[in-house]
């Protein structure tokens, strides 16, 4: 068989390891807690992953580029607090603005993430630590003077808590994220580029494209992604606060690696890195409901996750 | 050379399998003391594999080897070190971010994880100042080394290892005609010291130059070994292709062309790199570049291509001054420049990706943000054209370029960016490492892209390719041409005699090539 | 040992007094927060800094500098040391981590600076900490929520916060004390970490498989709990909740019965008020129990014990009467950032 | 010579801007340079120094370690536990502490080598256990150290910060040495190209496992130290300390791509961070601007030590970057 089919083999192999696990998570909570297999309660763990999902959407095209984005709990907070605000003062224009504008926000975010990383060629897992520094600097500021009453938009709310025949709207805007980004990966040059750019940016560059471009629409992307998540929890939580986004980061790339998602870049899978977000939310609700202990929760994730990958990485061997 | 050799390392039907590709298939194979042994073969036929093999990189998926008749397991390059046996790698197996000096320490025998032992370091820098390579400092980082001057270190970092079987695998690939010759002189030596020497070139005139016998594989398997001069090189080529080939260098299709230059490059400088270049290449022109390595060649291709930041001088076509502020500005027509790079792995090719995915990147610019991917603005009947005019062997157009032998590898690059039909083709090297019957394939197309109008900048170290080739080959000293050599006066002697930069020189080893035969 | 204005500095239960040599002013203090991007201790800051700006502790205050140094003991340490390096006469500092700072006190000591550390306070009895009850603060929210539903419940629902921290243990220890005593109840335990949040989400988890509870706990980060509730449309049962805003809003909202307390962030306040008493020579218990601000439901009343048009964030713990004058909202929000 | 300025120029840039931060904050500092105003500076550095050697080693044979932090709370939790008591109880409890740190990065070391994860994956699960554990040791921050071994290793000796002698101690006695071993070249040219150094002869696997539990040792130093300045463990302390032991050794000039820079380098890189927060306290900054000022300069920092990037003249050589 080609090498290459061997490869998609294994990504959709890899892709599938999260799916499964999640399949046994579940089940094994079954046994203590009957409850874990009401829709109830799935269609909620579906809920709360696609915040998750939202963010891992974003996390992965970057990773997939070859970098990574450690900006994205502030980028989340700040987001939360813009919309909010602008919500919050109940001018109708405003309101409307709410969530463009937190998006527009995430994406300025990635501009700057862009220039660090493809101008100055700062190693991303660095810069994009400052970046997120600095808005925690922002926010910090910002929530010192007067802040106007801060709310979630009807639209806000409906997006993250709302549902449509037992359909959870978030769960929607998240797979509708999903398809855009699958499909400006899988069908735009842009997509191509990105995947190049991810193996082998020298090369990519003397094919004569713009790879710095490329770059910034990644992180832009990628920005918005993480505002949107921003969006969505606040809406979720009626409230923006401080630091509401440090939760997320190490979940998010989690999710996104135990998708199959070679944290070099060039590599990885959709289908993967969704069931990541489901994994992670699940395994995170079934360890806090058996109600077994922080040292413990922590040790059985990190244990979980390592064999997961370990796995993966066994079977590709044999391959 | 003495008689009655000793056996240094023997093969019994050893088979190495990648996956499905059978890289050797039951080779038998034996190698002795005090000679020097040419291994031939198309690319893909099993010579670096064979290498690797001996020298520990790889291990056997079945056979033995035998080392002084002894039965041996050799799984770590260490071990063949400790054998005595060492090989100087086609991929260089010198580390970028460290020193010569630190290089050629690293995994030396006497030093292990131990202290450093400095004694390699002195015989190191007699065998560098012998080969011409007394101007390479100790303590220079590899990376900021041309890619000759690598070669250069790795020959000195194998040899001061004091092997009994030492391997060169396209060792001299990238070095010029004179600094060969000291090589060769310095591997005489040692065989008349007693080493075993393996020799894999693809330089017919270098075989001829050094070997006492020639091995012959061809996919994966060993055809045959024989003294030199049994059989004439018709024949040898006969038994590396299957088949026996006409001539090396395809006669030309149509005549020089002359009318309005196509690419005019006036009083083009940058740093002290390129001082003052100024060459014009018409439509159909094939223009060679050569000279000694990193005398400014490259630079001017590079500029060409977009690629320098604030050089002095101007670039025009058609009278229309360029502004070549990066390759995508390059490629775009009416521009319409390409560049197949020197170093097709990490430059030409992205190897992860399949062949297709290669092919079109270079195209896919054509509409930027273009809904999708099939919509390039390229009729995809143009990569099976190249592809099969060039006889691309690969199983489909889904296979990871990994996959192909450098020769084939090599034909992707090509295609990539002929399918863009540039009005101006710059091949840096395009057939390093590459076997005859690529190469014959790639100058057939050479001749016809020139014949269909493309201007062609052809920069090499093989002179004969310049010779046979091109129409005018400016010859490169300094950052500066040294000298214009067309029609008669393109002679080996010339363009070496220019690219030292001195009038007359000694003879050269360029007799009994293919092209004269 | 009878101490000075026990109405606002209340003793801890047999607690003893400490009091330094009178200094004579005007004092340069210094306030080193641990980590500043959480809106509490933005809250911290804010009213330290009013208080300070107001005219009669002005004239006390040579020099008063805020830094924040984020969640780590050692950079919080050598901040505190820089400020006894420097000879400032006082530190009010939120530790960071309750025992490490054993060394810092005898330096302190040594070098004649008062330390009140408050909120998160020290497992020492050298010197003066500024504090509420924490095991009281648990108490009263598991009574009030016990006392509604006539001491009998079969499930309640109990959010705790940073596993790992003493706070955390106190206020659940206080919770226990109280539903301990109720037989046959069965007590669901989640961790919120203090985040809204991570309540809301867990809180989300915990209905769906416990189903209903009678009542409910939470230690911070109620406004998720509730708001999990709400969205799994269950019964409106009592609540014991903290004191942010947005709490306070959901409770009166939605008339969920129960009380709205917590940790005050005018603490901060208080502790400076007590160094500057100190250093004034005036006697101090060595724990100081603040009066718990609270709520009871039945008593919310916008634009006084909470805010409709402020930031949910916000929190509503602006002052201690008993102290001094609370601050109104504009004092502590219009206190823009470059008026240090 | 000139050879050797080109190799070092980021650490030469790095530390020409830390003598201007140290310098600036000395002055600033209302007491001056006195011993005890140098000690504290000393302490708080050395704590991220040492995390950022630990961080250099895995970084230099091209694996990011994002579980320093998780060892450091383990360690720390730990050493509460077993440095208290008699001197040999306290001279045993060391020797454990160190072992521990050194395990944790073997386990790294395997799952990383012979497991085929990517360190950074890897390392992000294995933090979480680590932690796990830290917290089984101590629930909540408590136990104590013995005071005058903290001591005698957080002050002064002669009016010279502990701290320091103890990083010129590594730096002579440890890193000098190694770096001219075949070990120490190891380490650089696996970092730089692992096929190279393999076809050079050099164990690869052994020496990138070797390189990964040094990186666990130095991690346990960095908690022990951890625990001599505070006197107590506490298990929350590892998020604090796994990223900006990154950013330090990024802001000394080393690459994470692996097999450059220098383990001075790291520590030039740990006290430029810890300078800069240190910068904070006298700068007479409003409180709510302070998290700003301070991300702001590292991210300048971290731009100055990259804005060389735009000499470049030719285009294809910001890509070996
Ligand atoms: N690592 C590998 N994985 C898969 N296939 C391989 C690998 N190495 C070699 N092969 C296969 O074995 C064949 C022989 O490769 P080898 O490198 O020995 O050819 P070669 O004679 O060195 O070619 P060249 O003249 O270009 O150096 C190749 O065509 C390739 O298909
Ligand atoms: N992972 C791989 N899968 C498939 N084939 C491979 C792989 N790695 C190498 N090869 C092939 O094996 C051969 C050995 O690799 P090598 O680097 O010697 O290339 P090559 O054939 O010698 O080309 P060149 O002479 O240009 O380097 C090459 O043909 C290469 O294409
Ligand atoms: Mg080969
Ligand atoms: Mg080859």
């Amino acid at each position: 068989m080609t090498a290459r089919l061997f490869n998609r083999v294994q990504l959709d192999a890899d892709a599938l390891v999260p799916w499964i696990a999640s399949l046994i998570v579940i089940l094994v909570g079954a046994t203590v807690f009957p409850k874990f297999l009401s829709a109830g309660y799935l269609l909620q763990q579906l809920q709360i992953a696609s915040f998750l999902g939202v963010l891992a959407t974003g996390a992965m095209v970057v990773i997939l580029l070859g970098h990574i984005d450690l900006s994205i709990p502030w980028v989340l907070g700040g987001a939360a607090i813009l919309s909010t605000s602008l919500a919050g003062t109940g001018n109708p224009a405003l309101v409307a603005l709410a969530i463009p504008a937190a998006l527009a926000f995430g994406a300025l975010v990635g501009v700057i993430n862009g220039i660090g990383v493809s101008i100055f060629r700062i190693p991303s897992m660095v810069w994009t630590l400052a970046v997120n520094a600095m808005l925690l600097g922002v926010a910090v500021l910002n929530t010192g003077g007067f802040n106007p009453k801060g709310e979630a938009s009807a639209l806000m709310s409906s997006l993250s808590t709302g549902s449509t025949i037992g359909l959870p709207h978030a769960l929607i805007v998240w797979l509708c994220l999903c398809l855009l980004v699958f499909a400006i990966l899988k069908r735009t040059t842009f997509g191509r580029y990105l995947i190049a750019i991810g193996n082998s940016e020298k090369a990519t560059y003397l094919s004569g494209v713009e790879t710095p471009r490329i770059v910034f629409g990644a992180f832009m992307l990628a920005g918005a992604c993480s505002a949107l998540g921003g969006v969505l929890l606040a809406g979720y939580a009626n409230q923006a606060y401080q630091s509401m986004g440090d939760p997320y980061l190490m979940p998010t790339i989690a999710a996104v690696v135990i998708g199959g998602t070679s944290i070099l870049g060039g590599k990885g899978s959709f289908v993967g890195t969704i069931g990541g977000a489901i994994f992670i939310t699940l395994l995170t609700s079934v360890l806090s409901v058996m109600q077994i202990s922080e040292a413990w929760r922590q040790i059985i994730f990190g244990s979980i996750v390592l064999s997961m990958l370990l796995a993966q990485n066994l079977r590709r061997r044999k391959a | 050379m003495s008689d009655g050799k000793r056996e240094l390392i023997r093969f019994e039907e050893v088979t190495k399998a990648y996956g499905a590709t059978l890289a050797l298939k039951k080779v038998s194979f034996t190698c002795q003391a005090g000679e020097v042994r040419a291994v031939l073969g198309e690319n893909g036929a099993g010579k670096s594999t064979l290498m690797k093999l001996m020298s520990g990189v790889i291990q056997p998926t079945l056979g033995k080897i035998y080392v002084d008749g002894q039965p041996v397991r050799l799984e770590s390059p260490g071990a063949a070190r400790d054998l005595g046996i060492v090989c100087m790698f086609q991929e260089l197996s010198l580390v970028p971010d460290l020193s010569v000096r630190d290089n050629i320490l690293l995994g030396a025998k006497e030093v292990g994880m131990g202290r450093l032992s400095k004694g390699n370091l002195t015989r190191a820098r007699a065998i560098l100042d012998r080969i011409e390579g007394a101007h390479i400092p100790m303590k220079r980082k590899v990376a900021d080394l041309s890619l000759p001057e690598r070669q250069q270190v790795e020959i000195a970092k194998a040899i001061c290892r004091a092997p009994r079987l030492l391997i060169l695998d396209e060792a001299t690939s990238a070095l010029n005609a004179s600094v060969v010759q000291k090589v060769f002189g310095l591997v005489r030596d040692l065989r008349d010291q007693g080493t075993g020497i393996l020799f894999i070139s693809h330089r017919f005139h270098e075989v001829d130059d050094l070997a006492d016998s020639i091995s012959v594989f061809r996919n994966g398997e060993h055809v045959d070994t024989f003294q030199k001069g049994k059989h004439s090189y018709s024949e040898i080529i006969a038994k590396m292709i299957g088949q026996s080939l006409t001539e090396l260098f395809p006669p030309r299709l149509s005549p020089i062309p002359d009318g309005a230059p196509l690419l005019k490059v006036d009083d083009l400088s940058f740093g002290d790199t390129l001082r003052g270049v100024s060459l014009e290449v018409r439509p159909g022109e094939v223009l060679g570049l050569g000279g000694l390595d990193g005398q400014g060649q490259m630079v001017l291709v590079q500029a060409l291509f977009g690629l320098l930041k604030k050089t002095g001088g101007q670039i025009s076509e058609n009278g229309h001054p360029l502004q070549l502020k990066s390759p995508r500005a390059a490629k775009a027509p009416p521009t319409g420049i390409a560049l197949v790079p020197e170093d097709r792995k990490t430059e030409g090719l992205i190897p992860e990706l399949s062949i297709r995915e290669n092919m079109e990147l270079a195209a896919l610019g054509r509409h930027p943000f273009g809904l999708t991917d099939l919509d390039n603005g390229i009729d995809p009947d143009l990569f099976t054209r190249f592809t099969s005019e060039m006889e691309l062997v690969c199983r489909n157009f889904d296979q990871p370029v990994s996959d192909l032998s450098g020769g084939n590898q090599q034909k992707v690059a090509l295609t990539k960016w002929l399918a863009l039909q540039p009005r101006c083709l710059l091949l840096a090297d395009p057939t390093r490492g590459i076997d005859v019957k690529t190469k014959t394939q790639i100058y057939r197309l050479i001749r016809q892209l020139a014949a269909e109008g493309v201007a062609i900048i052809l920069l090499s170290t093989d002179y004969e390719e310049l010779i046979h080739l091109c129409d005018s080959v400016h010859v490169f000293y300094d950052g500066a041409v040294r000298q214009v050599l067309e029609g008669p006066e393109l002679t080996a002697e010339n363009i070496i005699a220019a690219s030292l930069n001195v009038n007359s020189v000694p003879v050269q080893a360029a007799q009994g090539h293919p092209a004269h035969a | 040992a009878d101490t000075y204005r026990p109405e606002c500095y209340a003793p801890a239960p047999d607690t003893t007094s400490i009091s330094y040599p009178a200094k004579d002013g005007p004092y340069k203090v210094a306030f080193v927060n641990g980590f500043a991007g959480n809106d509490w201790r933005i809250a911290a800051i804010q009213s330290a800094k009013a208080w300070a700006a107001r005219p009669e502790n002005a004239e006390q205050l040579a020099e008063f500098k805020v830094i924040s140094v984020g969640n780590d003991s050692a950079a919080q340490i050598a901040a505190i040391d820089n400020f006894i390096a420097a000879g400032y006469d006082a530190i009010t500092f939120t530790a960071v981590n309750p025992s490490a700072f054993t060394g810092v006190i005898r330096r302190a000591a040594r070098a004649g600076t008062v330390l009140v550390p408050f909120d998160n306070v020290l497992d020492t009895d050298k010197i003066v900490q500024v504090n509420e009850d924490q095991k009281a603060l648990g108490r009263l929210k598991a009574q009030t929520v016990m006392d509604l539903l006539d001491g009998k419940a079969k499930k309640i629902l109990m959010v705790n916060g940073l596993p790992g921290n003493s706070t955390d243990r106190d206020r659940r220890v206080g919770m226990m004390s109280v539903l301990d005593k109720v037989d046959g109840l069965e007590i669901v335990e989640v961790v919120g970490n203090w985040d809204t949040g991570t309540s809301q989400k867990v809180v989300a988890d915990a209905l769906a498989t416990h189903g209903t509870v009678e009542g409910v706990v939470s230690q911070h980060g109620t406004a998720g709990t509730i708001n999990a509730m709400l969205a799994a449309n269950h019964p409106i049962v009592p609540v014991g909740g903290d004191a942010e805003n947005g709490v306070r809003i959901l409770m009166a909202e939605n008339k969920i019965p129960g009380v709205s307390a917590s940790q005050a962030p005018a603490m901060s306040a208080i502790a400076l008020a007590a160094a500057i008493d100190l250093l004034k020579g005036h006697p101090l218990p060595q724990t100081i129990y603040l009066p718990i601000p609270y709520v009871y439901a039945d008593q919310l009343a916008a634009g006084e014990n909470f805010f409709p048009d402020l930031p949910k964030s916000f929190n509503t713990g602006t002052g201690y009467e008993e102290c001094f004058k609370p601050f109104t909202p504009e004092e502590l929000m219009g206190q823009s950032p470059d008026n240090n | 010579m000139l050879d050797d300025i080109r190799t070092n120029k980021r650490e030469v840039i790095a530390l020409a801007f830390l003598v201007v931060l140290v310098s600036v904050y000395l002055t600033t500092h209302p007491s001056g340079p006195t011993t005890y105003v140098l000690t504290i500076w000393a302490n708080q550095c050395t704590v991220l120094a040492l995390v950022a050697i630990a961080q250099f080693f895995a970084v230099l044979v091209r694996g990011l370690d994002l579980s320093v932090g998780a060892v450091m709370a383990l360690t720390n939790t730990l050493a509460s536990h077993l440095l208290i008591g008699s001197s040999t109880s306290i001279g045993l409890g060391l020797l454990a502490v160190l072992a521990v740190g050194s395990l944790c990065g073997l386990a790294n070391g395997l799952a990383i080598v012979y497991g085929r994860i990517q360190p950074i994956v890897a390392t992000l699960a294995s933090a979480s256990v680590f932690v796990g554990l830290a917290l089984l040791l101590r629930p909540t921050p408590g136990g104590e150290i013995d005071f005058d071994l903290a001591d005698a290793l957080t002050l002064d000796i002669w009016g010279l910060p502990t701290a320091l002698v103890i990083l010129t101690v590594i730096v002579v006695v440890f890193w000098i040495p190694l770096r001219r071993t075949g070990f120490g070249l190891a380490l650089y040219a696996i970092g730089s190209s692992q096929q190279a150094a393999f076809q050079s002869g050099t164990p690869v696997a052994r020496v990138r496992l070797a390189a990964f539990v040094l990186a666990g040792l130095f991690a346990g130093v960095a908690g022990l130290f951890v625990s001599f300045i505070t006197t107590t463990g506490d298990a929350s302390i590892a998020p604090n300390y796994t990223l900006n032991s990154i950013a330090a050794v990024v802001l000394g000039g080393i690459a994470l791509r692996g097999g450059v820079g220098s383990l001075f380098g790291a520590l030039i890189g740990a006290f430029i961070l810890k300078t800069i927060s240190a910068l904070m306290f006298f700068s007479g900054l409003p409180p709510l601007a302070q998290p700003f000022v301070e991300g702001l300069i590292l991210a300048v920092a971290i731009a100055i030590g990259s804005a060389d990037i735009l000499r470049l003249r030719n285009r294809l050589e910001v890509f070996d970057r």
